[in-house]
């Protein structure tokens, strides 16, 4: 180990929660100002790139399993489109968020911000950065995927 | 009129400068990454055409503020360019997917040499 | 919109196109694309695209130019043309 | 006239289709499976054979398959024509079928089960076309035809044997796609192409200059007929085993292509419009240098088989000029010497492959003196290559005459001419042929006898039949009468 | 009431399905062919059934989010892209059967990525089909698009990685210019959605006629590209034949179809029949490219001796087949146009099918090698020479159907030069699939044992073969109640 990793890792174990944490605002503001779940998927990817840089594959593997990441990958999409199925359950239409009874609201509109503020960016954002941590593996050397 | 022509319009001049420039590294760079930086020079190019587009004079950025009335810039031409952007990135990965294959394969990434190799 | 920075910046974005296709190494084609990038995202801004704007720097320079970089370690950096 | 609705004509195209697959499935067991044949080819014969009677009453009978198209659907109709046509290839399929047992079992050909498939289909193409009620089920089966008897064609898979099957289909498939053409221009004028008594684009204020492409293009579909300059598949189709000849001369193929052509004549252009627009005389004349110059061709060739190819496109021509001619005698002459031809040319092919299976000669010079160890094959011949000449008391005769009297009636000289020249051109390139069997002495010893009963019996079957139908051509139930009728629907139109 | 979302989940349930892949095969490999099998097939009921609400109450609007169209993503169905989007998931549903033999064979142990990549691209056809959004053709011409790059970069052959990279660059190129085209279009109109496009778009072309004449345009450009008309054809050629078989079957099949039923719909829906005849006159240019690209793809067809190789090219011709049904503007072609898509679709598939199945069991790609293959392969023979015979268009199979209207729409519209390129196309049809037949029927070969490709490869090709003989046979049904009210529909009068 040099020198200059020294310093390197010790900033980016510092600077990666607070990429994180933004990254998670920039999700969760998606609805109403600019950002949403798909830029701020790439930060959070961004930081897990970060820290593969620094600590190279193993490290990162470490923090974010193949197994993990497949499955985020999977569930991502699956939150947001199954949310959109679950409005055809309740006999809307296709991503008509609107139709989906939740307890204590009853306002179609704030259902349908709720939902997408907390389900549908949500599951984007995951997807999004499963996706380009997946393929910033395949292209990092050494890191290539399973296949 | 020429200021009409040229001044009041040169995003839409610009735009298409930079198109050609892209396509030209497309259709004539032998380099593969150099191709794919003009595939992303143009494709980006259009992006900007669609930004354009919306622009309103004296127009603000679509973000809703409660109860004032105020003219927003179009909103929908970012929304599709957003999705761009993503096709674009996904486009890249694939492209530079297949350039580090083929390099693996034969060893090189210019176009004309990889052409001598082919059976 | 202030025109005469926004002619600036276009003028910067057609310089840096035609930089990054036309240099010989790699790397530094793709940090020039990475530069043209950000150069259209602040033309964006002012163009009050702030979403596509920060879109295209986090994604077109930022991932992006990781991808080429990381590609460019696995084959060569140098360009014949 | 009555129509009568049945499936018979359905079943007669069934019938081999069936024994087809039959074959295939019992393609292990070689006395089975020609068994199927020679059990389709009798009970197809039998199918056709009950129609006869009917028709010879005047009725037609029909059967509508399914519709395919808008207005254009897959249907049969049996009419005089029609049976004339489905009779002959049915009663001579069987003789053909027995004779090919024989030949291929003789010389233990390869691919047996290949070739009496494609045998089986080629039938069925022939019966489609006999009983196709519009143009394009007539189409349907004339490319059915085509595409199996390509694989016969070939069947020694020597290279000439695929040179000769590559231009055999070449010819005969860009036929089937100016057929295709005109099929199309007819509905695409008229909204049908079921056949009519008079004639399909008649009062359908066709352009007259329209009117001739389309009977060009149709002259050229029915390439299968082989006038001459589209005649060249036939020769090169000589590459074909004997009984395969026989199949394509008297059979079904080029029988089929006189058929479509007679059919477009009478059927879809119809008698008057023939007439009024002048192509009726155009075509006889057209036919007539066929006639002429394919028995000069014939002359030439020292091949048996070739010289018989070259004889039947100059006799081809017959049947066409006596149906271009529109009239009464004419149509009669023309349509009748489909099923005599038919019988003289098996007969003659039928002996041109027992020599070849038996003395081993395929060349003309050759054959000197084998009259004397082949009296039975050799008196065949002659009573087939006097047929051809057109000299009593063989079925070719009549069928003659009748031309004759048709182009007196029309008062054509030129077309007396040419056929009296041609009687006389048909001696002048038999002859050699029974002269140098039975009067030349052979150059060394003839150490073979007659051919194998299978082969033996269908020639002398069909030779007996030529010389019947020469002596008493209108006997009831002959061909005379069906194509009286026939020549009365046309003439009448159908009334 | 699942069926009333039919339209959405055409799409979705393969997309999601897409996204399942990977869990199911991290628990168990195997269990994957049959589920992507049963997926697609879902889909396949999903699309039958869009169809028939179709011909019951007629045009289906279906809006994502309860937001009405034009400000909602609309999907939109009618005779036409119901039509396409059965063919397309049928034939996608037969690939994806004959594909689990194929695929273990060609690509060990990246199945999992594999059908990822098939249901991605499954999904992004079906979105293409039914989408009434024009600026969703774009995104789901994209997501399709890379699936077929990536799925055709996996081919055995080195050079498969650069059909791919060609691929790509062209194919990018082409969207590209479709995406300008949805620029301008949206800068004149301020819509995207394809039925107020076409409202709007007369008045739009009064006032700035410059601009879309520029969009009709790039359309037109970046769709031959995608379709592969003749001379933008020349990505197709590598990409079918170098990909894996089951993909060299798909996507010869169902993507080029795709991307002329779009061109179909933003040609007739958008731009309307009027505009293109006595404004652009596009279709006499587009015509007489679709006569060239059917003579020379048959040409450059006879001129090769790769057997998948040909195929493609045949393809190019094919394709001219079915342009030229669209350009003749009248409503017998556009018959003849639009049944060939599925026809070609069919016959295509097919033939790719025996093309994969000879590989897998010989390995033999070139012509002159198959022989004796009529012997050793008896059924896979008996499906080729029956779908060859079907793309010569010997009736009662749906090659003749097509040819038939085409023909006859060429004489309607009075262009015998096209009638005779119709009859010369077929004659050169014969000529480059005879050369197979022969070689694989006609030289005495010695003796092989019977030796087929499993049965779940075979019974694919059969079906598609009997199916060529079937509809052509039955081709009244759909004739009638499909084909007539579409035609009515997208070329009135």
């Amino acid at each position: 180990m040099k020198e200059e990793d020294v310093i390197i890792r010790t900033v980016i174990r510092l600077i990666v929660p607070f990429i994180q944490i933004f990254g998670l605002y920039v999700i969760f503001h998606g609805g109403s100002g600019p950002g949403g779940g798909f830029q701020g998927g790439v930060i959070l990817a961004a930081s897990m790139i970060l820290y593969v840089m620094a600590f190279g594959v193993t490290g990162g593997r470490r923090k974010l399993t193949e197994k993990t990441n497949m499955i985020m990958r999977s569930t991502g999409v699956l939150i947001f489109s199954g949310i959109g199925l679950l409005a055809i359950l309740f006999g809307g239409k296709y991503l008509d968020y609107g139709a989906v009874p939740l307890p204590f609201i009853h306002h179609a509109a704030e259902v349908r911000a709720l939902l997408i503020d907390g389900g549908v960016e949500v599951g984007i954002g995951i997807t999004v950065m499963a996706v380009m941590v997946t393929i910033f593996l395949e292209f990092y050397p050494g890191g290539t995927s399973d296949d | 009129m020429i200021e009409d022509l040229i001044l009041a319009k040169y995003n839409y001049w610009i735009y298409v400068t930079l198109m050609m420039i892209g396509f030209y590294a497309v259709i004539a760079k032998k380099n593969l990454v150099k191709k794919v930086i003009g595939l992303n020079i143009f494709s980006t190019a259009i992006f900007l055409f669609y930004i354009s587009i919306g622009d309103v004079i004296g127009g603000t950025e679509p973000i809703y503020i409660h109860g004032e009335h105020v003219v927003y810039v179009n909103p929908i031409p970012h929304v599709l360019i957003l999705t761009g952007i993503v096709v674009s990135v996904s486009i890249t990965a694939v492209a530079l997917a297949l350039i580090i294959k083929i390099y693996e394969e034969f060893g090189t990434i210019e176009e004309d040499q990889i052409l001598e190799l082919q059976s | 919109m202030i025109w005469s920075l926004d002619i600036a910046m276009l003028f910067f974005l057609v310089v840096a196109a035609l930089a990054a296709i036309s240099v010989k190494d790699l790397l530094s084609a793709v940090i020039i694309l990475s530069l043209y990038s950000l150069i259209m995202a602040i033309v964006w801004v002012e163009l009050r695209a702030v979403d596509v704007a920060f879109t295209e720097a986090s994604v077109g320079a930022g991932i992006t130019t990781v991808l080429f970089i990381f590609a460019l370690v696995r084959t060569t950096g140098r360009s014949e043309d | 006239m009555e129509t009568i609705i049945t499936i018979k004509p359905l079943l007669a195209v069934l019938i081999p289709l069936i024994c087809a697959v039959l074959i295939i499935f019992s393609s292990k067991h070689p006395n089975i499976r020609d068994g199927w044949s020679v059990a389709a080819g009798v009970v197809l014969f039998l199918t056709v054979l009950s129609m006869l009677p009917d028709i010879l009453a005047g009725s037609v009978i029909q059967f509508t398959v399914i519709e395919m198209l808008p207005n254009l659907p897959i249907k049969f109709k049996v009419d005089a024509f029609g049976e004339l046509f489905g009779l002959t290839s049915s009663f001579l399929w069987i003789f053909t079928t027995f004779y090919s047992i024989g030949y291929m079992r003789s010389l233990k050909e390869h691919a047996q089960t290949r070739y009496f498939f494609c045998f089986s289909i080629a039938i069925v193409g022939a019966i489609g076309i006999a009983f196709s009620a519009n143009l394009f089920t007539l189409f349907l089966f004339y490319e059915v035809l085509t595409v199996s008897t390509y694989p016969l064609v070939i069947h020694n898979e020597t290279p000439e044997a695929m040179s000769g099957g590559r231009k055999y289909l070449l010819y005969l498939m860009t036929a089937g796609i100016f057929l295709f053409f005109s099929v199309a221009a007819v509905y695409y004028y008229t909204g049908t192409t079921d056949f009519a008594f008079n004639g399909i684009l008649d009062g359908h204020g066709i352009p007259v200059v329209m009117l001739k492409i389309l009977f060009i293009t149709f002259m050229i579909g029915s390439a299968k007929a082989a006038f001459m300059p589209l005649h060249s598949w036939l020769p090169s189709a000589m590459v074909a085993p004997t009984p395969v000849s026989a199949l394509l001369h008297a059979v079904a193929v080029v029988k089929a292509g006189v058929f479509t052509a007679t059919r477009v004549i009478l059927y879809v252009f119809g008698v008057d419009l023939m007439g009024e627009t002048g192509i009726g005389l155009m075509m006889a004349y057209f036919v007539c240098i066929t006639i002429i110059v394919a028995s000069f061709y014939a002359m030439t060739h020292d091949n048996l088989k070739k010289r018989l190819a070259y004889s039947t496109v100059s006799q081809l021509s017959y049947i066409v000029l006596g149906v271009s001619m529109l009239t009464p005698d004419g149509i009669t002459g023309g349509m009748l010497h489909i099923p005599y031809h038919a019988f003289m040319k098996i007969t003659l092919f039928m002996c041109a492959g027992a020599i070849i299976v038996t003395a081993k000669m395929e060349n003309i010079s050759e054959m000197k003196g084998i009259g004397r160890k082949m009296p039975i094959t050799m008196l065949a011949f002659t009573v087939g290559a006097m047929g051809m000449a057109g000299a009593p008391p063989v079925a070719g005769f009549v069928s003659k005459w009748f031309l004759l009297l048709g182009s007196v009636e029309l008062n054509q000289l030129p077309i007396l001419i040419v056929l009296l020249a041609s009687a006389l051109l048909n001696v002048a390139y038999f002859f050699p042929v029974i002269y140098t069997a039975f009067f030349q002495k052979p150059d060394k010893e003839l150490t073979f006898g007659e051919a194998s009963p299978f082969m033996l019996v269908p020639l002398t079957l069909t030779a007996i039949g030529s010389l019947i139908l020469g002596i008493w051509p209108d006997a009831p139930y002959l061909f005379l009468e069906l194509v009286n009728v026939a020549v009365q629907n046309v003439t009448t139109g159908g009334i | 009431m699942i069926f009333d979302n039919a339209p959405a989940l055409v799409v979705i349930f393969p997309l999601i399905a897409a996204i399942t892949v990977p869990i199911i095969g991290y628990y168990n490999k195997r269990l994957i062919p049959y589920y992507v099998t049963l997926v697609i097939f879902c889909s396949f009921i999903f699309s039958i059934s869009n169809l028939r609400t179709v011909m019951q109450t007629g045009s289906i609007s279906y809006t994502m989010g309860g937001w009405e169209p034009p400000f909602g993503i609309e999907y939109a169905i009618d005779y036409l892209n119901g039509f396409v989007s059965i063919v397309v998931i049928f034939i996608i549903f037969i690939v994806s059967i004959y594909a689990k033999k194929s695929v273990e064979q060609e690509l060990p142990g990246r199945t999992i990525n594999f059908y990822t990549v098939f249901l991605l691209l499954t999904a992004g056809l079906q979105g293409l089909i039914v989408t009434g959004d024009l600026f969703n053709v774009y995104v789901f011409l994209e997501i399709s698009s890379i699936a077929a790059y990536a799925l055709v970069s996996v081919g055995k052959s080195r050079d498969a990685l650069m059909a791919s990279m060609n691929y790509l660059i062209i194919g990018t190129v082409s969207a590209s210019f479709i995406l300008l085209g949805i620029g301008y279009l949206y800068m004149v109109t301020g819509t995207l959605n394809m039925a107020d496009l076409a409202d709007r778009l007369p008045l739009a072309f009064d006032e700035r006629p410059k601009v879309v004449l520029a969009a009709f345009a790039f359309f037109l450009v970046g769709f031959s590209i995608k379709v592969g008309l003749f001379p933008l054809h020349t990505w197709m050629p590598d990409a079918y034949s170098l990909a894996p078989s089951a993909v060299s079957a798909m996507l010869a099949s169902t993507f080029t179809k795709v991307a002329a039923y779009v061109m179909i719909r933003v040609m007739f829906t958008i731009f309307k029949p009027d505009f293109i005849i006595s404004t652009v006159h596009a279709h006499t240019i587009l015509a007489w490219l679709a006569a060239i690209a059917i003579i020379a793809g048959s040409v450059l067809a006879i001129a090769q001796t790769d057997f998948k190789r040909m195929l493609a090219y045949s393809s190019v011709s094919q394709i001219g087949y079915i342009i030229l049904g669209v350009a003749l503007m009248n409503q017998i072609a556009m018959t003849g146009g639009v049944i060939h898509i599925m026809n070609h679709g069919i016959m295509k598939a097919a033939l790719f099918m025996v093309a994969g199945a000879i590989i897998y069991k010989t390995g033999i790609r070139n012509i002159n090698d198959f022989k004796g293959i009529g012997k050793t392969m008896p059924y896979t023979s008996a499906a080729f020479t029956l779908v060859a015979l079907s793309m010569i268009g010997i009736p009662p199979t749906v090659g003749f159907v097509s040819k038939w209207y085409l023909a006859l729409g060429a004489i309607e519209a009075g262009m015998w030069v096209f009638v005779g390129v119709i009859m010369l196309s077929s004659l050169l049809n014969i000529v480059y699939f005879w050369r197979v037949f022969e070689n694989m029927y006609f030289y005495r070969a010695e003796g092989g044992k019977v030796d087929e490709v499993p049965l779940s490869m075979l019974l694919p090709i059969l079906i598609l073969a009997a199916l060529t003989f079937l509809l052509g046979v039955l081709a009244l049904y759909p004739l009638k109640e499909i084909m007539a009210p579409m035609v009515q529909i997208i070329l009135p009068g």
